[in-house]
């Protein structure tokens, strides 16, 4: 199959949501603090190109700032996975079969072994639920995914032989997964950190529909679609718009990293010239 | 019977075959030689109707007057495994792994509807006997990774000539093995022609095995047919300079010099290592596995000692014990009167006397790093002398590369200029002893030849020790002086390499040797 | 091979006790008191004490986490705070729908995915790869909760097929049972489908590329045979570790599909727990998924080696 | 012939099924009137009418009651109700070791005597015109010393109907007790279904799974119901008055200027279009407005952006930040983000953070860690708890409880409603909370289906006279 249209479908969907959180920042077109009664489920059109939700905020603007709490959650979490985990993994490869290894790696299996959303749910109970527990939760479970990737492909560069070379150059461990086993496998962490950041979307959805993730007035897309799921009869927009946004990010997230693992695989790229 | 004319290939549009014409009949065997990458496996594939995705094929193929190319697949799948039979390069992975031997041989018979299931499994048995996996000692419902590289090679001829092929291709079918078990599956091959009359497509790059083998020898360069002839003939005569040029790189000896007098470089006595044993049966655990069992040997400064051996016979253990990667478990290694441990514990000092050029070319290298980064990678010892830059350049010229080619990366190189950077890279430091893990290995002939010619060179000039480790007897016969030969862990003979090599005394020795192919010098 | 069950035991009872601390003492922290919801806003202290008292909720932590320790070896549970009934009563119940709802969530996802994935592969780069490969794409991203209200909203309310949720129970009989538990499965089951199909898809064309495909070739097989026979298998061991994953997650994971088909399951029974500070109920079950996650874990490694006879020595 | 059994839907599963023993609303909607019954008991407009007392008589002072039990009272288990029972049960409920959730309702009680089978005697210490009012609710209801214990799990009553069997996490059910000493009623057997999840009840009534869902969770979709022939939706009031409660002891909230600065920033109107959608009755003190001693103070706090600024800048709170904690239920979790809004209009910026309800009673019930909430207080007749100085919002000014005191030993009706009437004013200038709406009870039911409750004087759902029209 060749890379380049996943590729891009895949970078232009996520772009354009990038890109609309981002300008969410500087500019959105109403206020999405300020609710109008008055103005509740509009139908699409005039000042409101999406309508108004049931409290008369604009949709577009509950999208785009929407999309800023879904984002900054799948990323944050995912940032957590890669930042405990990456490490961890690169230790226990350079300890293999030893105890650092074991460790690591059985801390792993009990984190695994717990259910998520249960564990989220009593993160919340704990801390009280807001957009940073969530990023917890979420980051939480990230963690043993990126360890275990990590290990799986280290233990491989392990056994190269300018990993040996190193060794003889007197290099330590810890500077040698630095300098050698990191770079190697970098791509299949970009391409992992696009699957978890898609999965954090999804996670982040999942668990504000249950009420644990982003607090009002903050929008969130998981939020939104919670709170318009009874709605679905009267006004269909309001489940639907969020749902497509989760939908269209995700599906762009996951074309992204298939796009990009075609791509960075040297197999995959020689057979494509 | 199998006929080729004027067969031409490309993939992805870039020619990989150009006019190539064959032709092999009943009970004849045919050599195909070529340094690596000349088209000789495609040339192959192409006969099975096996190519890659992206292949286009020209020209004529017939077997027996019946054109193959013109043939769907489903016919061809008819033809293949009963009228033509292949061998593949690797046998570490030709074989399903989670299959037990006896049904993959058997799947031939039964695939083609040459037998019940069980009549098949009792054929197969039978013929897995015939290459040597008696019942008794190899029963077929073994699987593939409880066999070694050389039983499992004898599976895929078991699979091969299940039905009697016409024609067998046998593609490189002993480069992975080591010369004893090379041997044997060459007489194996052998005896299934002269007996079943079947031809025979050896596909190989080195001429001693087809010198000893083949009735006819083809020479392949860049997809090309460049001679062909009665094999002895080809080899006596080499009318073409490719042939030529293959011939003298294969027997190439560079000039040696004299070691250095005084105190011995390394000293390794009654070294120890082994590796836990798998567990056998539910409770029994074997004795641990001896890698290395009491070896005692010493290095002078300015020598070259071989170490020979066949494969899994600890060499590599060794080495890694004597470069301080791996630890003992007992006995002691010196250099410079220094003790060698492993790990952190050794000192920088030490630590810079050694260097290694290691099997794999393309493997020693981190691909993301530009060549002077690579080769400077030993001065992290001491930190980056000031005069590093002007030290990476002598480096690269020592080895016969150009300066400018320290910004290139390592993928944009031939494997032989890699194993060349690999040698910059262990003298950059200037080591005292390097050691040479199957360095030359997986190089063809003629690259072969230029490294060591460069090995030699640069020992005369810096006065370096070399343990040279290989399984190929006449790398070791050109290059070393002295040579251990190790069997199961321990050191069998030593001498000088002349004397073990021409009137060795142990019979592991003449074993080794008796097997090893040679290519007879014309007169 | 002894020794290795035994330390494998040893590690695995390690790490229960390592879990049953780390959920005690998360459960120890959680602000809030089974004795004050159950007696709501208008309860004197003297009574949320008494309460207290009769919940055996004054004694020291230690004696507690003991007490409930001992209790889990020997396989009593304790009783629940607020329904005054065993635990290992509920969770039976609960088990009697969550346990077959994974399993037909999971024979339903294998059932779809590896015949998808088997005929995808063997079609690499052709129309109806790409077809089935960006089905799979959109049956990732679709949020299962959404696809489930859809479910729900055709099946049951417009065409009135099933019923919009709820069990029957099943001493109803295995029919209504399994009818009730169609859509949830379905629900369940579709996104992990489209995850197994992908994964089955990978693993067969990398075993595609294996040299041992090609020997199969040489001797004859068709491509579909040598997929069959050969790859197939040799793939399987990604796309168990995906299935053992998967179960794990559907176990537990279903609270919001079980909230949406309002099933008495597993899922919602710890949620509910966990609201209602039935403190003993949510340690009990999240020890209990522990240790199935961990058998789990278990059985797929010897599923690995019933697959793969290279990891039967060890 | 019609069908004799029902399926109800609740939102909530009750905890257990004992209803003297915790404070589950979902207790009580279960087994309310049909399981369990007291001495006295609510009409469905409120009034309260015989139990299981068929008369009842007291002194001038109102401190002795006389109780007349009905003849013939069985509990379900066969034994008879008698005297003993009543006393065991009173007793039980006001002990050292009572677990009973409304105690209060037991502690103006003297002493209890059987003093024949029939005959029971309560002496209060003091007077209580309101006591037969207090036996009518759920906490008081009659049980068997030997049943007393497993009510939890088993619930033996004297009711109209028996408890058959509870499926954990989905539903209970009920069957006819054949031998009631009242009328026996139309159904058969009832069965009560728990579904938590909005949409799922809508989808669940629409399949025709539930044929009522007498409380229902989303009342945005009922307008689908009412255009639907085959369902009736019935709109009736409970005794919710929902307000955003205000903690009267933090500064600067114990100023009444800044409280009334916040009653003045919210549109009830606005509210409960939003949150409700439409569904509920403003109200402008903490009564509820369906009682005849209700008085409409919704003017004292109209919606007046300009007064709420004025107030604050004079109270010297211009840049008051507050936090806003909001408990589970709708009404909280979407009227929380209305009120937020429309005190950052007013200049009073709101943090939200949503709590469960367990974190809800440990940090704004028990620890009054809040600055304003919003809740929904479903006692009848509760507005006792604004004498309480260390109840949640901690109001108990001392003119207040006086007022409360001469409503305890008042039994002459005018008197009565003349001080109901000015404790209502009383809290209401004084703005101790603000007072939203009165929660109303948004039912669903298969439109053959007769004899429901329309309104709520307390959280039940009586099944005597439900039956299914032909
Ligand atoms: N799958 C493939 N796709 C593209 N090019 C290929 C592929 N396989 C081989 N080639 C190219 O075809 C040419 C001939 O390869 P071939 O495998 O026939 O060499 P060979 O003579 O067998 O060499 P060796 O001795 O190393 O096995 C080489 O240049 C190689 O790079
Ligand atoms: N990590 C290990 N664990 C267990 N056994 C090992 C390990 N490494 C090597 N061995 C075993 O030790 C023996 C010696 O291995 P070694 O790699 O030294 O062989 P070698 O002589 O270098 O062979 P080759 O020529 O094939 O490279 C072999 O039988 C091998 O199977
Ligand atoms: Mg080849
Ligand atoms: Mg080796």
């Amino acid at each position: 199959m060749s890379a380049r249209p996943t590729l891009i479908a895949g970078g232009v969907l996520s772009g354009t949501v990038l890109a609309l959180a981002a300008l969410s920042l500087v500019w959105v077109p109403h206020d999405v603090t300020a609710l109008n009664i008055a103005e509740r489920l509009r139908p699409p059109g005039g000042p409101h190109p999406l309508g108004t939700d049931h409290l008369g905020r604009d949709m577009l603007s509950m999208l785009m700032v929407g999309a800023r709490s879904s984002i900054a959650v799948a990323l944050v979490a995912v940032g957590i996975g890669m930042g405990a985990g990456v490490p961890l993994g690169l230790m226990a490869a350079a300890g293999r079969g030893g105890w650092l290894d074991e460790i690591v790696m059985r801390m792993n299996d009990l984190i695994f072994a717990f259910p998520a959303l249960v564990i989220a749910i009593l993160i919340t109970a704990i801390l009280g639920p807001s957009a940073l527990n969530a990023i917890l939760a979420i980051g939480i479970f990230n963690i043993p995914v990126f360890a275990r990737v990590t290990r799986g492909a280290a233990l491989s560069l392990w056994t190269l032989d300018y990993i040996r070379a190193a060794e003889l150059a007197g290099k330590g461990r810890a500077r040698i997964s630095a300098e050698h086993v990191l770079p190697n496998i970098a791509n299949l962490l970009i391409v992992q950190a696009t699957i978890q950041f898609s999965l954090g979307i999804l996670a982040e959805a999942g668990l504000s529909y249950v009420g644990l993730g982003a607090q009002p007035p903050t929008p969130s897309w998981g939020r939104m679609l919670a709170e318009a799921q009874t709605m679905i009869y009267t006004a269909p927009r309001l489940a639907i718009l969020p749902g497509l946004a989760i939908v269209l990010t995700v599906l762009g997230l996951n074309l992204l990293g298939d796009g990009l693992r075609d791509a960075l695989d040297p197999r995959l790229r020689r057979a494509a010239r | 019977m199998i006929l080729l004319r004027d067969l031409g290939l490309s993939l992805h549009g870039r020619p990989v075959l150009n006019g190539v014409s064959l032709e092999i009949g009943r009970g004849e065997i045919l050599g195909l030689a070529g340094e690596s990458g000349s088209g000789k496996s495609m040339t192959a594939l192409a006969i099975m109707g096996l190519l890659p995705e992206g292949a286009e094929l020209r020209g004529h193929l017939r077997l027996n007057g019946l054109d193959l190319l013109s043939l769907s697949d489903r016919q061809m799948c008819a033809i293949r495994g009963r009228d033509l039979g292949m061998i593949f390069q690797e046998p570490m992975t030709a074989l399903n792994p989670v299959q037990r031997i006896g049904d993959q041989v058997a799947e031939t018979l039964i695939v083609h509807g040459e037998a019940t299931r069980a009549e098949a499994r009792r054929a197969a048995a039978r013929l897995l006997h015939r290459v040597g996996l008696p019942p008794e000692r190899f029963p077929p419902t073994r699987y593939p990774h409880e066999l070694s590289g050389g039983q499992r090679q004898r599976v895929c001829i078991a699979m091969a000539i299940a039905l009697r092929p016409q024609l067998l291709i046998a593609d490189e079918p002993t480069t992975a093995l080591d010369v004893t078990t090379q041997a044997r599956i060459l007489d194996l091959l052998k005896g299934l022609v002269a007996e079943t009359g079947m031809g025979l497509l050896l596909i190989t790059h080195d001429l001693a095995v087809i010198s000893g083998v083949a009735d006819r020898l083809a020479v392949m360069r860049r997809g090309e047919i460049v001679e062909e002839g009665p094999a002895a003939a080809v080899l006596a005569a080499r009318k073409h300079p490719y042939t030529r040029a293959l011939v003298a790189a294969s027997a190439h000896r560079p000039a040696t010099p004299p070691p250095l007098p005084g105190p011995p470089l390394l000293e390794v006595r009654e070294a120890r290592r082994s590796y836990p044993a798998a567990h056998s049966g539910l409770f029994r655990r074997l004795p641990p596995h001896r890698a290395v069992d009491g070896v005692s040997f010493g290095i002078a400064r300015g020598e070259s000692l071989g170490l020979v051996g066949e494969s899994g016979c600890g060499k590599s253990t060794l080495a890694r014990a004597v470069l301080g990667l791996d630890p003992l478990q007992g006995g002691e290694i010196r250099l410079d009167g220094e003790v060698v441990r492993a790990g952190a514990a050794m000192p920088a000092r030490l630590r810079r006397k050694m260097n290694a050029v290691f099997q794999d070319p393309y493997g020693s290298f981190n691909p993301r790093h530009r060549v002077a980064r690579l080769i400077a990678e030993p001065f992290h010892l001491d930190g980056r002398p000031s005069d590093a830059d002007d030290r990476i350049d002598a480096a690269l010229e020592a080895v016969g590369l150009d300066p400018k080619d320290r910004d290139r990366f390592i993928h944009e190189f031939s494997g032989g200029q890699r194993q060349r950077i690999a040698i910059a890279r262990a003298l950059i430091a200037r080591p005292d002893l390097i050691v040479l893990d199957e360095a030359v290995s997986a190089l063809d002939v003629r690259v072969r030849a230029q490294i060591l010619d460069l090995l030699a060179d640069l020992r005369a000039r810096f006065g370096l020790s070399y343990l040279f480790i290989s399984h190929d007897l006449s790398v070791v016969r050109s290059s070393t002086e002295r040579v251990l030969v190790m069997q199961a862990g321990r050191i069998v003979e030593e001498g000088a390499t002349e004397k073990v090599l021409h009137n060795p005394a142990h019979a592991y020795t003449k074993a080794l040797l008796s097997a090893a192919p040679k290519l007879k010098e014309p007169d | 091979m002894l020794r290795y069950a035994l330390t494998r035991l040893l590690s695995l009872s390690l790490s229960l006790i390592a879990a049953s601390i780390a959920i005690f003492a998360a459960i120890e922290v959680i602000p809030g008191d089974p004795a004050a919801y159950m007696l709501g806003l208008n309860a004197a202290p003297e009574t949320v004490a008494a309460l207290r008292d009769e919940l055996g909720l004054s004694g020291s932590v230690w004696a507690r986490y003991l007490d409930w320790a001992s209790g889990l070896a020997t396989g009593d549970f304790g009783i629940s705070y607020t329904y005054r009934v065993p635990v290992a009563d509920l969770v039976a119940q609960r088990l009697a729908v969550s346990l077959p709802l994974a399993a037909y969530a999971l024979a339903l996802s294998t059932a779809i995915a590896l015949p998808v994935g088997l005929w995808a592969a063997a079609r690499r780069g052709r129309g109806a790869d790409l077809g089935i490969m960006a089905a799979t794409q959109l049956g990732i991203a679709v949020p299962n909760f959404w696809f489930a209200m859809l479910l729900v909203l055709v099946f049951a309310v417009k065409l009135r097929w099933v019923s919009a949720g709820g069990f029957p129970g099943w001493e109803a009989g295995l029919g209504p049972g399994i009818k009730a538990l169609t859509l949830p499965a379905v629900a369940l089951a579709l996104p992990q489908a489209a995850i197994l199909a992908r994964v089955m898809r990978s693993a067969l064309i990398e075993t595609l590329g294996q040299d041992y495909i090609r020997s199969a070739r040489a001797k004859g097989l068709s491509r579909a045979q040598a997929l069959r026979r050969h790859a197939f298998r040799n793939a399987l061991i990604p796309v168990l570790t995906i299935l053992g994953l998967q179960f794990s997650f559907l176990l537990a994971g279903a609270i919001i599909i079980e909230n949406v088909f309002f099933l008495p399951g597993l899922g919602r029974l710890i949620f509910q727990a966990i609201t209602q500070r039935d403190l003993i109920v949510v340690e009990s079950v999240v020890m209990l998924l522990v240790f199935a996650v961990i058998l789990v874990t278990f059985l797929v490694d010897l599923a690995y080696a019933a697959v793969d006879p290279r990891l039967r020595r060890r | 012939a019609p069908p004799d059994a029902i399926t109800l839907g609740m939102v909530l599963e009750p905890p257990n099924l004992d209803p003297t023993s915790g404070a589950a609303a979902a207790t009580d909607e279960v087994v309310y009137a049909n399981v369990f019954e007291g001495l006295t008991r609510f009409a469905p407009d409120g009034t309260v009418v015989p139990g299981l007392a068929a008369s009842w008589e007291t002194n001038e002072t109102a401190t002795v009651y006389t109780f007349h039990l009905r003849e013939g009272v069985r509990f379900h288990d066969g034994t008879a109700m008698e005297a003993d029972d009543v006393v065991f049960s009173l007793d039980r409920a006001r002990g050292p070791d009572s677990t009973n959730a409304q105690k209060a309702l037991f502690d103006g009680i003297d002493s209890i005597a059987a003093t024949d089978p029939l005959t029971v005697t309560v002496t209060l210490a003091r007077p209580d015109g309101a006591f037969p009012f207090k036996m009518a609710w759920g906490d008081a209801v009659i049980v068997a010393p030997e049943t007393a214990g497993t009510a939890a799990t088993a619930p033996v009553g004297t009711g109209p109907f028996r408890f058959d069997r509870w499926v954990h996490g989905d539903r209970v059910e009920l069957v006819r007790n054949p031998d009631y000493w009242g009328p026996a009623p139309a159904l058969a057997r009832a069965t009560f279904k728990f579904i938590p999840d909005p949409n799922a009840a809508y989808a669940a009534m629409m399949a025709g799974d539930v044929d009522a869902f007498p409380n229902f969770p989303a009342p945005e979709t009922l307008p689908q119901f009412e255009a639907d022939p085959r369902f009736k939706v019935i709109v009736g009031t409970t005794e919710g008055e929902t307000i955003l409660a205000i903690n009267n002891r933090r500064p600067p909230l114990d100023g009444i200027r800044v409280r009334e600065a916040i009653a003045h920033a919210i549109d009830r109107q606005d509210v409960i279009d939003g949150a409700m959608f439409g569904y509920g009755t403003p109200i402008g003190t903490h009564f509820a407005p369906h009682h005849p001693d209700y008085v409409d103070l919704t003017g004292l706090s109209r919606h007046d952006l300009k007064k709420a600024r004025a107030l604050l800048a004079e109270a010297g709170q211009t840049d008051l930040k507050l936090r806003l904690a909001l408990p589970p239920p709708s009404y909280a979790r979407r009227g929380g983000e209305i009120v937020a809004a429309e005190l950052r209009a007013a200049g009073i910026e709101t943090e939200i953070t949503n709590l469960e309800w367990a974190q809800w009673l440990d940090q704004v019930f028990k620890r009054n860690d809040f600055d304003l909430t919003i809740v929904s207080h479903t006692e009848p007749m509760d507005i006792g708890i604004y004498a309480r100085p260390d109840y949640y919002f901690g109001y108990g000014k001392p003119d207040f409880v006086a007022l409360m005191d001469r409503l305890a030993g008042a039994t002459a009706p005018d008197e009565r409603s003349e001080i109901l009437k000015a404790a209502q004013r009383m809290i209401a200038e004084d703005h101790v909370n603000v007072y939203l709406f009165q929660l109303a009870k948004t039912g669903v039911a298969n439109a053959r289906i007769e004899g429901l409750w329309e309104n709520a004087p307390t959280q039940a759902n009586d099944l005597t006279a439900v039956r299914w029209a032909d």
